[in-house]
């Protein structure tokens, strides 16, 4: 049955620098926002945006996730003739081997992608924390014409040297594509967001996969080469709030980022919602003594202490005396009384004994904090 | 036999039956569009939720529902089952709404609908008939009630419990006197008697027909007081003691109490223990988002909920908004609620999708407390 | 606007409507018990599964029903609409019986439909209605016919189709006489016009509700007949012609003669062109099993038959047993029944579950079929 | 949450002696009785014996497997707390290795196993045509109090040197495992259905794999050291009718088992249903000119010729003076007119041209025809 648009969601990062969250975790499964996973922003665009025919690559650690995606419930993605198929390394009758790079991700599940002959491919991640219409994306991507357009975010002059920098013409044409320049010309940072003429992908997977000295990556490899040949690429501005929470301070700063009334991205914006799974706890009981400012909090929890800026995931307690300040508790924390949190993102199902005192002071990274280490950063 | 080696009851020769057909409107302008059933309660459940998850933990597969007016919003809540597990090819949930055409049909009360649907009770393949309603608000599981059934041979056992503080909502209760080892004595509606009768009982099927056919044979109208009360004599009835937390809901005022008793922390913890016990629909809302101005103390908040104001003692429903300056007191707001600035409630319960403007001043007794209708804006 | 870059048509601004209010219980025992959307047809469908599978696969993602009478086949039967890919977050299948309880209600007819799920119709995303019966069986998809709608910008688009050689049930229809580019001219009962309006068609939300609105005022109790036909010269009316195969089922006559017309392999292919267009719920019946004494032959065979007789010129649905020496011809067996040895059937229609004892003979006529109503043992 | 028993279906091998019928596809998948695959069969006793905890361990070509299970619809085995997870190989943060054998599947997703805290772990297999009912197997084992019980068969004292052969006790406890014995001293062949003490499996598996030159493999390494170690083994009758469907002799026997009138295994029989995936194909039609005799045929089939012990999957067309004999056809096939079919196996969506003739004799394996051969083999 042919489709006109697959789209490829890599959900297979080993997430290094997110230290302790993604120990056991496929990093598109950390947990987010309070109730969602990583990964439900990009799913949640896909629905959105009616984006049906959805293959999610994974690798590392998946139990968690593929529990969490299922057949795709959630985001509609239950579909008889296309929806989401999970895509996990295989053998095959030569034998097999692990997904070594995006672009091999892709090149070994052709199969998936021939079976609805598509015109486009939408290559998207998993761990970034945006709202996007990925239909006017490809719309774009048709008026220019284009073999491949790239969404792209003005990232601020001063961080140009963290990103991948696009250089364009005026009508947004890319002629240079540079991995975290030291003098930038551009703030044009790309999103990892790509599509592509299928049939002009993947003949270019194909010859990159002959490569042995390459590594098989769209960023270093496929996109180069194209640049090199001279195809039609265009970047595409998007303008809305985009954040790619590979790290544990930017993981942390984009939750501080969803407490501010102005942002962009709104959890509860009812023309763009964000879907993930329900639990079934009950709603949260406010106590006598809780005081609650600039905060977010799921059901099941039972708040007695104070919160200030701070995000509470479903089934968390705290105690009486306790202040959590610019915190993220995890499902299932217990923080017992007279407790002080600072900067702190506590994992699932820790319970913080009476009188704990743990911060990170505003230069450090906030503390991660799982039983493993509990003691230890405890004042 | 069910049963099984070494103590194992295999529950799932068991169905499940909610029977709404005898339970009143109770709760004014929240049932005139819907069946008591269906009413929102605690914040994010309806009424029935405590039922069918009661059923679906216990390993339940199959439940069949008797309701006959006011269903839409029940159905539609419902849905296939899914969000209680219940949308199996074997077994499952089965609305069973009064769509029936048998000309010579003499049938009344709730025995019209078990007699309308025979086919269907013949059909399964359980042995036992779980019958409960929906106004008994409960966290259990039914298997020790199951295995009491079975162990003492009883042809109909009846979960009960006791409450020491008798309450205007237990007058409509049929008490139990009980014999020596648990069987029923007497079933009388004595007003200072506390041993009172759930509404949930265990039946062998065959005996339930057998039953109802008797019943319909003679014009009657109720199967449980026309086809077990009135036959105390000839079955042998045993009860079943439950004593965990539960309340009975059957009006306005027993609405209004037993929300605002879950306030408190012990009760809370008791009906919700065991964390997701009790299942509802699936919704789909953002974490509740307190802002720098809003103070709320002693609530019961849904997820959804964007709270600038001032809320206590409280229950919110999903999706509730309380804007800065705005007062909610001793209230149940339920979904989609708008409160606009500066405006003060209490003693207030207000069904979904109502919008109070700016500066309204709302308030009812508590022994009385003032209902408004969906969809208004005042 | 639904116009987007490049001639993509938006369907997803579309929902459908299946409104059953009008038809009649057509067959006979078939229908005592079912609405004639719910009848089994075609060996393993319903009647129903023909307009909601064209939806489905037109990509309409919200599909209601409109039905008053017994429903409950048709409740089992759809389900959650999973099994034509219905059952969904965003849209999915609504079934509206008519439980509801507005005392001031003055409407009437199919109009009581649209007023009492007023909310239902206003809450919706869609701009655009589609609405069709149950008795049009076709294979198609609908993309063509609201493109023609969107670029003609006419308020109503109907679906049509001709007929060249007219039979009894076409005079139950409303036929079509267009003017020039499509314009629908007249609608009459006309029995020489072969062009047929199938019942399909198109209609903005927005002129519906308002059209309904005046219908009601004036005590109407037909949307089509009220507030489209007798506004002909009011609106502008388009006509969208489909050539594809199609029937009209309306009468027991007209139910076996198009039953009878699918085993002629030309029409056949047409209905089901396509692979696996036309959905169903779900089975899970073996495939069919033929044994070495059976003889069939041009027939139309469901999974779950074993088949030791002989079959000729029938239909016969999931689960049919023909035994030894039985012989059944021209005939429409449905789900379950058991032809015994010996047994002999001619021109009969048999709902399902129906024994047919030791050498019984059955026998109606071309123009008459025995039709036999379910769960007998003859 | 704690659930006594955890199944662990084995899905994941190759099938080599399979030939074509695997060349892309994972044996479980292969296509069986004319609508369901292999492994329909052990889903559908996990259905039947009410074993709701179920991982599917794949790593062989998954894709069509993966979208044929999904989330286990049909099999209710699409459950909240448990039902049916797939295990696809994956990495971890030290790098990550394909199932090396059927033991080191089970214990590389010991993390899956432990959630659920069980009592007893059942192995199966994918690739068997059987109806079992698990739980009785697994009352015996409660009732023998074993460490192990294993299910087995009784196969012709010939045959034995075919397979894995248990000897026993008059009790059935189990004293010895040989593999294809030249002279058995039993009869009793091991069915590769497993039933352990969670427990006691999992210090053996742990142990196993620290040892290099272990094939990881129950049969080879793991009930041999428990029986050296003197454990609790029992053997469990079974006496259904049980086929290992592993070479295309085999594969081609049990459709031909099927069409026996007396077989105990029957795929009517109400009362042990199979469960599979339905087509939305029309009923077949059945035309004039048909003679259908001892054959089984699904819907979309139009038939027109003549069918002999052959079995028809669905949407197949058999034109006019067409002669079919014992053979099997695979969804989508298309028979021209005036064919002859003897003791061949056609796959998926091959047309046949008018007039072909295709035979095996009865000492030959039957032949796999698919596009590639189809010219070769054409007599």
């Amino acid at each position: 049955m042919k489709k006109e648009c697959v789209t490829m969601l890599l959900a297979g990062g080993v997430g290094t620098r997110l230290g302790l969250l993604t120990k056991n975790l496929a990093k598109p499964a950390v947990p987010f926002g309070g109730r969602y996973r990583i990964i439900d922003f990009a799913l949640s665009n896909c629905l959105n945006s009616r984006m049906h025919t959805v293959g999610v690559l994974t690798q590392y650690s998946p139990l968690e996730l593929h529990k969490h995606i299922g057949v795709g419930k959630p985001w509609d993605l239950d579909r008889m003739e296309d929806g989401l198929t999970i895509l996990s390394p295989f053998t095959e009758k030569d034998g097999g081997s692990w997904y070594l790079g995006t672009a091999d991700a892709i090149i070994k599940n052709k199969n998936y992608v021939e079976r609805y002959d598509p015109e486009y491919l939408i290559v998207i991640s998993g761990d970034h924390i945006y709202h996007m219409d990925y239909d006017a994306l490809l719309n774009h991507h048709k008026e220019k014409e284009a073999d491949v357009t790239i969404s792209v975010v003005e990232v601020p002059w001063k961080e140009t040297s963290r990103f991948g920098i696009l250089n364009t013409t005026d009508n947004l044409r890319i002629y240079e594509f540079e991995e975290k320049p030291t003098n930038a010309k551009s703030n044009l940072a790309s999103m990892g967001i790509y599509i592509f003429n299928w049939k002009v992908l993947k003949g270019y997977l194909e010859e990159d996969a002959k490569l042995q000295e390459s590594k098989h990556d769209f960023g270093q490899n496929i996109l180069p080469a194209m640049i090199a040949d001279n195809l039609q690429l265009y970047a595409y501005r998007f303008d809305g709030y985009w954040k790619d929470v590979g790290t544990i301070e930017s993981y942390w700063e984009a939750h501080m980022d969803l407490l501010k009334e102005d942002l962009s991205l709104s959890l509860n914006n009812n023309e763009w919602r964000t879907y993930s799974h329900d639990s079934n706890f009950a709603p949260q009981l406010i106590e006598e003594t809780a005081v609650l400012h600039h905060s977010l909090v799921n059901n099941g929890c039972i708040v007695s202490g104070k919160l200030d800026h701070s995000i509470l995931f479903e089934n968390v307690y705290v105690d009486e005396g306790s202040v959590i300040n610019q915190s993220i508790l995890h499902p299932g924390v217990r923080v017992g009384a007279n407790v002080f949190l600072e900067r702190v993102i506590v994992q699932e199902n820790v319970t913080i004994p009476d009188g704990s005192k743990i911060a990170a002071s505003k230069n450090e990274e906030p503390i991660v904090l799982s039983n493993s280490n509990l003691k230890a950063v405890t004042i | 036999m069910v049963r099984l080696l070494k103590g194992v009851f295999r529950i799932d020769t068991m169905m499940g039956l909610i029977n709404l057909e005898h339970e009143h409107d109770f709760l004014n302008e929240l049932t005139y569009f819907r069946c008591g059933a269906a009413v929102p309660f605690a914040g994010r459940f309806r009424m029935i939720d405590f039922t069918l998850s009661n059923m679906a933990k216990s390993n339940i597969s199959e439940v069949a529902i008797f309701t006959r007016n006011k269903y839409r919003s029940l159905m539609d809540h419902l849905g296939s089952g899914a969000d209680w597990d219940l949308d199996r090819r074997h077994g499952g949930l089965f609305i069973l709404p009064p769509d029936w055409n048998d000309p010579t049909d003499i049938s009344k009360g709730d025995l019209s609908h078990f007699h309308n649907n025979r086919d269907y009770f013949e059909r399964g393949k359980s042995d036992y008939v779980l019958i409960s309603g929906s106004q008994f608000i409960s966290n259990t599981v039914y298997q020790q009630l199951f295995e009491h059934h079975l162990e003492t041979g009883a042809d109909v056992t009846l979960l009960t419990t006791t409450y020491q503080d008798l309450l205007p909502e237990h007058n409509g209760c049929i008490k139990v006197k009980v014999a020596e080892e648990g069987s029923v004595a007497s079933l009388t509606n004595d007003p200072k008697n506390p041993h009172v009768f759930s509404g949930v009982y265990v039946i062998r099927k065959s005996l339930l027909l057998e039953l109802v056919d008797e019943c319909i044979a003679d014009y009657k109208n109720h199967f449980f007081m026309d086809g077990i009360k009135a036959n105390l004599n000839r079955l042998t009835i045993q009860s079943y003691h439950y004593d965990g937390y539960s309340s009975i809901i059957n009006s306005v005022d027993s609405y209004y109490r037993q929300t605002m008793a879950l306030l408190e922390t012990k009760s809370y913890k008791q009906l919700f223990s065991d964390g997701e016990h009790v299942l509802t629909k699936v919704g789909n809302q953002a974490p509740t988002k307190y802002s720098g101005e809003s103070k709320v103390t002693k609530s019961l908040v849904a997820t959804g909920c964007v709270i600038d104001g001032e809320v206590d003692h409280s229950v919110l429903f999903r999706g509730v908004k309380v804007s800065e300056g705005a007062v909610v007191k001793n209230s149940v707001i339920m979904q989609r609620c708008t409160i606009e600035p500066g405006a003060r409630l209490e003693n207030v319960i207000m069904d979904k999708d109502v919008t109070i403007t700016k500066d309204q001043v709302l308030k009812g007794a508590k022994e009385q407390p003032f209902v408004i209708a969906k969809r208004r804006k005042i």
